[in-house]
């Protein structure tokens, strides 16, 4: 495999595990995110979407699981508001994310970076 | 095994044996089944004594049996794919004819099992346990089913002159899909039968 | 390059997956119906019962209450009503015959249908039979359905 | 538009959204009926609005398959329809049939309009969604035959496409499970069992065949992607469709005095419902970004996209939050159930008529794409219907965690009644996120009537 291919194949697995990391294996897809990134050189394509990777779950577990756990904490347990707000507010960013990371997914296989025009002007 | 030079297989970098397709499809399955093995273990925790006790019911001399009938007709497909790869269509197709006769074996050692647990007025809805020992064992044995109907097709298509040494990506597909077959009766087994 | 993805093969495992699962429902749907008479309550499926399935459907009761959670969800849950009255049919009848004609201000409330005696008596043994199927986890979670 | 029969979609396509005008204006009077429960009672009662409302979604989702069936078949068989005055005779016969039925509902008292079609002969009425007299199921079942005849010659005789045969099957399978809406037993578990074999095939199965064929056709109309590709993507994801959605039916059986194996084998298959939502998410991304040429039709890009997308949100999201048994034990009938079917039914359904409406009608009218001011009233209405219904889901969302957690899960469980009061002021905001849901609508029809300056041309670009 020459380089470009090889960089293409990180660039899409990271892609791939930060998506990962949002929906069946969390903390897992995380690990192996840093581990890809180890991998990477600056300005290449794969440290490019290695870092948007780890931006994304680290954003992510920032807004679902502190916010949520805070939420929590201070609406109360046994508060039915609390869970109104839980339930709609993790559900709708949550799955924000995944869409994000989809689209970031559908992007690294093109093997350019996260910005295009989706409708022509 | 001696790669011949001319292969294009040798040249061209390759990551998974088979049909990209096939693989999700196995990735599906071991999905489905691993969820199913994960919610027993769970459940077998809760009512550990309801399911030591009904396991000691179940023939582990067939499951054994059964065991070893999988994984040589396993052996006898990755036999086949060697014939297939060294232009042996002859070899390939009884090969791939062992690997059914496995199969079948198998059908037959579960069906009398199962005939042997129905008979006993055993079914779905006898306890928890029966619920995930059939519903399990006849997944699988559905997909034994599907396999050997996938490995038939591909000895007829050989037999047709369909595959080559070029030319076996059919027959490695078919291979695959065995083998996840296999796999997941040799994780099933000891789950099932055996550990306690 | 060589085809690692073929369209054949994707297309084998959308049939072949299809009647596959296709199978697995068909036998599954047997077991199920022939299991059926334990939970179904079908021992106390009388002809009044059957009626009061008819009168149940033709006054469109399910465009507002579920019933064993489907349904609308306009209005209370049925499928635990018996219970919930007081385990008393003549409960039942008299909330379905005592209904406003005109509703009541600012409220829901559910329609007169002037039914007769019979159908009163029909509908509330159906309820009584719905209430006497054996759901799993005894659904509904409590007595407000 | 290269075959001259294909303009007959026209027709039914303007049925189809004259009946989803219909439709909203009463599930606004529903909503209100929520809030202010005597709000035309006891004219239109909430059962007889609500079977208006659910009814009219599906014949106009009907009408709208089957217009972008009669629109897309020709095209990719590469002939004319087989027996185009068959398709324009069936139009006017469901039509009037359907609006004969809907009049009935309202009209005359229900009970009365079963006596008046003599559902005693074989009673088929009154369940959830199957409220037709049973002379008008008999007749969908002649329109569906008469529908699938004509379009399956169609595709015999001509090119085979996996697009075209795809969307037969689909078609076929509308046909055939919609006859398990005549069997209706006494028994009523045995009823409800198979009521599903109806309504959960139909939208959890063959209608995801339909649909990701029209998506898949849009998609290789407007943005040239190789065919070879599209239709690997289609295969997997009707694949994954039937594979988890066949067998994950169960999540229906959990309650209904069904054996107990169904709350494992409904939980594991349904949970794996999401997956061709979010493939199809995956191949809209991903075609979208292989894209040969910009097309001018922008709107009809932004409505496959949203399909998509929302698809993904209301069935699988959405879907997945509730289809586990332990947790549908407590969501199981409140208005978590009403936020699903909503973002569902609109994401999937809805969007993939009106993506193929956006795509073709401009065809149908002689232009390749409609005017700039129509393509952009259109995209506004795009965002005032998919906005206003991610509200909608929302808030029924918040309203059924609430409900259940005072309903069913706190230790002093109230009754549904007091709970529902409770709730008032979630339906008020859903009211008006309804409201917003019906003005996008009326602009999306203004839209089609809009003048402005022609699209320009760009002529198509290679990669």
């Amino acid at each position: 495999m020459n380089t470009d291919d090889l960089q293409l194949k990180r660039a899409t697995s990271s892609a791939l595990l930060s998506l990962l990391n949002l929906t069946a294996l969390p903390v897992i897809g995380f690990i192996g995110l840093l581990y890809v990134y180890s991998k990477t050189k600056p300005n290449t394509i794969d440290r490019y979407y290695a870092v948007v990777g780890i931006k994304t779950s680290l954003l992510a577990g920032i807004a679902l699981l502190l916010v949520t756990l805070l939420v929590i904490l201070l609406g109360g347990f046994e508060s039915p508001l609390t869970w109104v707000y839980v339930t709609s507010y993790f559900v709708i960013v949550h799955a924000s994310f995944i869409l994000f990371a989809t689209w970031t997914l559908t992007r690294s296989w093109t093997g350019e970076k996260l910005k295009r025009q989706i409708l022509s002007k | 095994m001696p790669t011949p030079i001319t292969n294009i297989e040798a040249i061209e970098p390759k990551l998974l044996p088979g049909d990209l397709a096939i693989w999700l499809f196995i990735f599906m399955e071991l999905l489905v089944f691993g969820i199913f093995f994960i919610i027993y273990a769970v459940v077998r925790i809760q009512n550990i004594e309801l399911f030591n006790h009904y396991q000691l019911t179940l023939n582990r001399e067939l499951g054994a049996a059964n065991t070893l009938l999988l994984i040589t007709s396993s052996y006898f497909v990755v036999r086949a794919v060697h014939a297939i790869k060294a232009d042996n269509i002859k070899n390939c197709i009884y090969w791939l004819y062992g690997a059914l006769a496995g199969g079948a074996g198998f059908l037959i050692l579960k069906s009398w099992e199962y005939v042997d647990k129905f008979s006993a007025g055993i079914n779905l809805s006898t306890n928890t346990f029966y619920m995930f020992y059939l519903s399990l064992t006849m997944f699988h044995f559905l997909h034994v089913i599907l396999g050997m109907v996938i490995l038939f097709a591909i000895a007829i298509k050989a037999k047709r002159g369909a595959y080559s040494a070029q030319n076996h990506l059919g027959v490695e597909t078919g291979a695959s899909y065995w083998h996840m077959v296999d796999l997941v009766w040799i994780i099933l087994f000891p789950l099932v039968y055996i550990i306690r | 390059m060589r085809e690692t993805f073929t369209k054949g093969m994707a297309r084998n495992i959308y049939y072949g997956g299809g009647i596959f699962f296709l199978l697995v429902l068909i036998g599954l749907s047997v077991d199920t119906v022939r299991s059926l008479p334990k939970t179904d309550n079908s021992q106390n499926l009388t002809e009044t019962v059957a009626a009061g399935k008819r009168v149940w459907e033709v006054n469109n009761c399910i465009g507002c209450h579920s019933l064993l959670g489907e349904g609308a969800y306009f209005a209370p849950e049925l499928g635990n009503v018996y219970t919930r009255f007081g385990e008393s049919t003549e409960n039942i009848k008299a909330f379905i015959k005592y209904r406003p004609v005109d509703g009541i201000p600012g409220r829901r409330s559910m329609p007169q249908f002037n039914l007769t005696e019979e159908e009163l008596e029909a509908i509330a043994q159906f309820l009584k039979y719905t209430d006497g199927i054996k759901t799993a986890r005894n659904w509904p979670p409590n007595i407000q359905g | 538009m290269k075959y001259e029969s294909q303009g007959i979609a026209k027709m039914y396509f303007i049925a189809a959204i004259a009946l989803f005008v219909g439709q909203i204006l009463f599930g606004v009077t529903m909503g209100l009926q929520y809030v202010m429960g005597d709000f035309l009672f006891p004219e239109i009662p909430f059962n007889a609005a609500r079977m208006v409302h659910t009814n009219l979604l599906i014949v106009w989702l009907l009408f709208g398959f089957m217009g972008s069936a009669y629109f897309l078949v020709p095209e990719e068989a590469e002939r004319e329809l087989y027996a185009p005055w068959l398709a324009k005779l069936m139009f006017w016969i469901f039509l009037v049939a359907g609006g004969l039925t809907i009049l009935g509902y309202l009209l005359v008292p229900y009970a009365r309009l079963a006596e008046l079609t003599m559902n005693d002969l074989l009673p088929t009425m009154g369940r959830e969604f199957l409220e037709q007299p049973t002379i008008t199921k008999i007749g969908i079942v002649i329109v569906a035959l008469a529908f699938v005849f004509n379009i399956g010659m169609t595709v015999l005789t001509g090119r085979k496409t996996v697009i075209n045969l795809v969307l037969l099957t689909g078609l076929v399978g509308l046909a055939v499970f919609f006859l398990f809406s005549f069997y209706n037993p006494d028994n009523l578990v045995l009823d409800k069992y198979f009521w599903w074999f109806v309504v959960h095939l139909w939208v959890e199965g063959v209608w995801e065949l339909i649909m990701a064929s029209l998506l898949a056709y849009v998609l290789i109309k407007v943005t040239g992607v190789d065919r070879e590709v599209i239709e690997k993507w289609l295969y997997i994801i009707i694949a994954m469709a039937l594979i988890s959605g066949l067998v994950g039916m169960g999540h229906h059986f959990f309650w209904i005095g069904a054996p107990a194996y169904w709350q494992w084998l409904g939980s594991v298959f349904s949970a794996l419902e999401p997956i061709p939502f979010f493939m199809m998410t995956l191949f809209a991304f991903s075609v979208v970004n292989k894209r040969r040429r910009d097309h001018p039709n922008k709107a009809a890009v932004l409505w496959a996209l949203g399909t998509a997308v929302m698809a993904f949100l209301g069935a699988g999201v959405w879907g997945f939050l509730h289809t586990l048994a332990p947790i549908n034990y407590y969501t199981h009938g409140t208005q978590i159930t009403a936020a699903h079917g909503h973002m569902a039914f609109y994401g999937a359904y809805v969007m993939v008529v009106l993506t193929m409406i956006s795509y073709s009608m401009p065809l149908m009218r002689g232009k390749k794409a409609a005017n700039v001011t129509a393509q952009k009233l259109e995209i506004r209405s795009f965002w005032m219907m998919t906005l206003s219904m991610v509200a909608i889901t929302l808030l029924l969302t918040a309203a059924g965690t609430m409900q259940v957690y005072l309903q069913r899960y706190s230790a002093e469980p109230l009754p549904f009644m007091i709970v529902q009061d409770k709730l008032a002021i979630f339906y008020w905001l859903r009211e008006v996120a309804g409201l917003i849901f019906l003005s996008g609508l009326f602009l999306y029809i203004y839209s089609f009537f809009a003048k402005g300056k022609e699209v320009e041309f760009i002529a198509e670009q290679a990669e």
